[in-house]
């Protein structure tokens, strides 16, 4: 282990190098700073230091109405917004016990499913980055470019939607949207076993991929990892499925899991080609939602005039694009939340970096973070 | 490879880049091909009609940055005043009660979340184009080169008139506001 | 070229007067035309690659629309933009980096790839200087350029430039044996290391209508050909090899702290040593200037097109691969090269051994 | 296995009245103090019918500036039994300590550094303590509801509201 010096500084490791991926680096997904003792090229053990984001979402919402704080909730996971909405505004609906009209329930169903789509495209494209592939990031955004513009007609913003409210829905769906959603699945679907081709079976891909960062299935659990990193670890555990919120038990569709296709079970490979799969899952989703919408209803029947649930707390849980959102809400009867806590799905997800990439080489590192599909504004909220 | 070289010829049907200062956004027809009209919101520039403003202070409420920041003054019910250029009839018809001395945006701190324009019961504050385009044309290119060029104020009333309708009460703001 | 220009300034009587005088002009007249051609072919490829990946990428690259400084009627005038920005940038050397060193650093590659210029023949009588082992001279200058990169990535004393040093040192250096015995089976084939003669080795036509080239002569040469153009393409430090500057890993890899003209140093010579590479496997695989249809089209100018052609395809696809491929990581690339490519190449020279004895 | 279930259960290994439910509070949650919550941790997680094995999140809350308590509250999922478990451990504001089950569920790491960092509560037994969002030397505990805003930090003002404004 080389000459171990106790100096002040703590113990230092002779021959040691501290390599900091620092907060400013290109493939952090964000801004992170991972503390990596490298010996050579081999890691020995990373700490990753967060918070560099951390613009109080919780103080926030301790001092504005729930519907205000709809917002700030887009902002902490800035890629899968619509899902946030979806997951705070099921919660409070929760604690009010009110019930949201059908319509509403197809519309988001469908409108968190793509932007699921979206999000992950985003995590392939970023994840062929990491790993060296420049082409698949241009190609997934391009279709990503194709739901964010069905999302600015639908509510106006490209990015942060505000668009699902408390008992309801912003806007109805303009006309016309409903077949362009088709034509965008039609667009889309020949799409996936494009990126397939160019990545998913591509040589050196696979080479870097598969075996590299392996989470086994109860290491998983324990550290709390949840949505496709889990599925990838060949955990059958999905929350649409197994405690369905909304309306996601009438649709059926299958959860990918990963099977060790291309190395052992949890490796990179894996929790990449869960979210291949899942595409095509959110396809088969929006594809039947769509068929089944009701056209007449009025989405804001149900949004309540003074939003001023009764004194308790709930925790509920949905299924963001990057595994188990959950939101602690404690209301003092009051139309001001007295505590709200957002358990951020990424936050657990990058506390097991350092066990799993213990005895790996700096761009495994790198691979490992890109296919974890971490978001730091969730993460420091 | 396959994949990569085919992308190259088919370059003139696949490309997806929009010449910004000739192809101007939403206008562009590409194949996703939706018109203006047929946007029922938009997040742009935001604008007040103060004519129309009753000063119900609902918009500053309901800011969750609270970015906005109005003043009133009691009027006499429904008549207009001319050196304030207040007109004491909204354009659907009621009756104003009080004169808005004051009515800031700060576009710096707006979060483009569009909360303001649903409880306004004249509709006079909006983001501009797509659905208003008919009173506004969509303009999203409203950068500044100083900060508090971004504080927009919409307030009508003369500079020297404020002093006389600012009551009592309020004078401390007004001198310490303009 | 120098000899040709040593004979002509003998005939001057003032100049002949002091012959240190006339070799130091006639090699600076040799030597200016391959600078400005490095310079030119450095501009093109710069554009090239921005376009080219444009176009796979679904994108347009560079084009013209653009109110104030046009980017030119294509972006043609993308690159003059490039060149005009690298000249005026900041150079910044970082406060603890070893001075001399860095500065020194960028020369040492330049001139690397600069001197393996001068045995370039572009085609039968314009070559700067004829060696007898123009193939040689050329593998040696290509293993001059790794000095330069390790004292780039001491000197800037930067964690990041130590690791790019380091990988690309010993990416080149291993990557540089099978490369060398590759080319070792052509070397068999033509007997000489003259490029003249290696090309000349090459001419007529098999079956009437295909060239024959080294590449289609047998099978073991089109192996020697795929194993050389990878190790070229190794050696240049480009995709799927583009370990030393991995732009998602180590930040910019031994070129992290340079910037503005010194920089520019670095990315001229990455373009040149492609050229190099792609001129080396095109002058040995693909019969230099000999043109395609053997009997039409010869003769000196079409003999440079015919290079330059072959040359470009090969740079072109060079950036097909940084285009389509994902990288590989250091212990990958270097179990590659040990493990695959060396055996390959043994037996490619084995194998054309055995065919050159039987078959011919 | 439903939630009276779970209660029985846990009070046939650790005696009658230990796991309570009181009605009017919360219908679902166990209220428990800081010693019995050190007991009952590692029997959760290991007797097979109970078998929590994901803790899905970790809550501190702050119950007001008047109550004078501190509370950590711990959602509890089992995957195998697919059953949840909220239970609510409530400690005073002047020595807020909780044992700490980072060793039980790995996931409790983070959760009970970012408690510790929002609201001071003090995780007993875990082997890194230390705050995970804020800087290190970052003095006072921001969600707890009696904090006032520092001016400055290493001379960097705060809110700083702009001039021309309010």
């Amino acid at each position: 282990m080389g000459v171990v010096i106790e100096q002040e500084l703590g113990t230092v490791h002779g021959d040691e190098m501290i390599l900091n991926i620092g907060p400013q680096h290109p493939s952090t997904h964000g801004v992170l700073r991972l503390k990596v003792h490298t010996d050579g090229e081999i890691i020995t053990q990373i700490t990753p230091y967060i918070g560099y984001l951390h613009r109080c979402f919780e103080k926030h919402c301790e001092n504005l109405t729930y519907e205000q704080s709809i917002p700030y909730t887009d902002r902490c996971d800035y890629i899968g917004s619509m899902n946030n909405n979806f997951g705070y505004a099921v919660a409070v609906e929760q604690l009010m016990e009110t019930k949201v009209p059908e319509k509403v329930e197809y519309m988001r169903v469908i409108v968190a499913e793509m932007n699921r789509i979206a999000s992950h495209l985003l995590a392939l494209g970023t994840f062929g980055l990491d790993v060296g592939a420049f082409t698949p990031f241009l190609y997934c955004f391009r279709d990503r470019e194709r739901i964010l513009d069905l999302f600015e007609m639908l509510c106006g913003a490209r990015l942060l939607y505000n668009y699902i409210w408390i008992g309801g829905v912003s806007h109805d769906f303009p006309v016309g949207w409903v077949e362009k959603t088709y034509e965008f699945l039609d667009y889309f679907e020949p799409k996936i076993n494009e990126y397939n081709d160019l990545l998913t079976y591509n040589k050196i891909f696979i080479e870097r991929s598969a075996d590299v960062g392996v989470i086994p299935a109860d290491v998983a659990i324990s550290y709390g990892v949840t949505g496709p990193n889990l599925r990838g670890s060949g955990v059958r555990w999905d929350l649409r499925k197994d405690d369905p919120y909304g309306i996601y038990d009438r649709f059926e569709f299958d959860i990918p899991i990963g099977t060790g296709a291309m190395g052992s079970v949890g490796d990179c490979w894996d929790r990449y080609y869960v979210r291949v799969r899942e595409l095509e899952e959110c396809v088969k989703i929006i594809r039947q939602a769509l068929d089944v919408l009701p056209r007449d209803g009025d989405v804001h029947a149900a949004l309540p005039k003074k939003i001023r649930p009764k004194a308790g707390h709930v925790y509920s849980r949905t299924e963001s694009p990057r595994g188990d959102l959950g939101y602690y809400i404690a209301s003092d009867g009051s139309d001001i939340p007295s505590r709200i806590k957002m358990r951020s799905p990424a936050f657990t997800a990058l506390s097991c970096l350092n066990e799993i990439s213990r005895g790996w080489m700096i761009s495994d590192v790198i691979a490992i973070l890109g296919s974890l599909d971490i978001v730091l504004g969730e993460i420091d909220r | 490879m396959k994949i990569t070289i085919g992308h190259m010829f088919k370059i003139k049907r696949g490309n997806v880049t929009l010449q910004y200062p000739v192809e101007r956004w939403p206008r562009p027809e590409r194949h996703i091909g939706f018109s203006a009209d047929s946007y029922n919101v938009i997040r742009s520039r935001l604008t007040v009609d103060v004519d129309d403003c009753i000063g119900c202070l609902k918009c500053q409420r309901a800011c969750p940055v609270s970015c906005i920041k109005i003043e009133t003054t009691k009027v006499e019910k429904g008549e207009d005043i001319s050196e304030a250029n207040h007109r004491g009839v909204t354009s659907n018809g009621t009756q104003k009660r009080l004169l808005v001395t004051r009515f800031d945006i700060d576009m710096t701190e707006c979060c483009y979340c569009n909360l303001c324009t649903y409880p306004c019961p004249e509709e006079c504050i909006f983001m501009v184009g797509g659905p208003n385009s008919s009173r506004r044309e969509i303009d999203y290119e409203f950068s500044e080169y100083d900060r508090n060029d971004m504080i927009y104020r919409f307030s009508k009333v003369p500079f020297d008139i404020l002093q006389k309708y600012a009551s009592v009460v309020e004078k401390s703001e007004v001198e310490e506001a303009t | 070229m120098v000899d040709y220009f040593l004979e002509t300034f003998s005939e001057i009587t003032w100049l002949a007067s002091s012959p240190n005088l006339s070799f130091v002009l006639a090699v600076t007249l040799a030597g200016l035309p391959i600078f400005l051609f490095m310079a030119l072919n450095a501009l093109i490829a710069v554009y090239a690659e921005r376009k080219i990946s444009a176009f796979m990428q679904d994108r347009l690259g560079p084009m013209g629309q653009g109110v104030g400084l046009h980017a030119g009627k294509w972006g043609i005038l993308q690159t003059v933009a490039d060149a005009v920005k690298l000249i005026t940038k900041e150079d910044i050397i970082p406060a603890t980096a070893d001075r001399k060193l860095f500065i020194i650093a960028p020369f040492i590659l330049f001139t690397a790839s600069f001197t393996a210029f001068a045995a370039f023949p572009f085609n039968e009588y314009l070559m700067a200087a004829d060696f007898n082992i123009g193939l040689f001279y050329i593998l040696a200058m290509g293993s001059v350029g790794v000095i330069g990169i390790i004292l780039a990535g001491y000197s800037s004393n930067n964690k990041w430039s130590l690791y790019g040093a380091m990988r690309s040192a010993a990416q080149i250096v291993s990557y540089e044996i099978p490369a060398g015995l590759s080319l070792l089976s052509v070397i068999m084939l033509s007997g000489s290391l003259a490029f003249r003669d290696i090309v000349a080795a090459q001419t007529g036509t098999t079956l009437a209508i295909l060239p024959n080239w080294f590449i289609l002569d047998n099978p073991f040469t089109f192996i020697a050909f795929w194993i050389f153009f990878v190790a070229g393409v190794a050696e240049v430090n480009r995709t799927p090899f583009d370990l030393p500057e991995a732009e998602s890993e180590l930040v910019a890899g031994w070129m992290t702290e340079y910037s503005g003209m010194r920089w520019s140093f670095f990315f001229l010579t990455e373009y040149a040593n492609m050229f190099i590479v792609a001129g080396v496997a095109s002058l040995l695989f693909l019969g230099g200037w000999l043109s395609p249809i053997p009997g039409y089209l010869e003769g000196n100018l079409w003999g440079i097109f015919w290079l330059i052609s072959k040359v470009s395809f090969l740079i072109f696809v060079m950036m097909w691969f940084r285009w389509t491929f994902p990288r590989l990581r250091t212990d990958q690339l270097m179990r590659l090269c040990w493990k695959f490519f060396l055996p390959a190449s043994f037996v490619t020279i084995i194998g054309v051994g055995i065919w050159d004895l039987f078959v011919r | 296995m439903d939630l009276a279930g779970i209660i029985e259960i846990i009070n046939a290994k650790f005696g009658e009245g230990f796991a309570s439910i009181d009605e009017e509070v919360s219908a679902d949650t166990v209220r428990l103090t800081p010693e019995q919550w050190g007991q009952l941790a590692p029997f959760l997680r290991k007797t097979p019918e109970l078998f929590f094995d994901a803790m899905m999140c970790i809550t501190g809350i702050d119950e007001g500036v008047e109550s004078e308590n501190l509370a950590v509250s711990y959602n509890l999922h089992s995957m195998k039994h697919n059953h949840k478990l909220e239970i609510y451990v409530s400690m005073p504001k002047s020595d807020p300590k909780v044992p700490s089950v980072e060793q039980i569920w790995r996931v409790a790491d983070w959760f009970e550094r970012e408690v510790y960092d929002m609201f001071g509560i003090e995780f007993e037994g875990h082997r890194d303590l230390r705050r995970i969002l804020l800087p290190s030397d970052w003095d006072g505990f921001p969600l707890r509801k009696d904090y006032e805003f520092p001016e400055t930090w290493h001379g960097i003002v705060i809110n700083k509201m702009k001039e021309g404004w309010e």
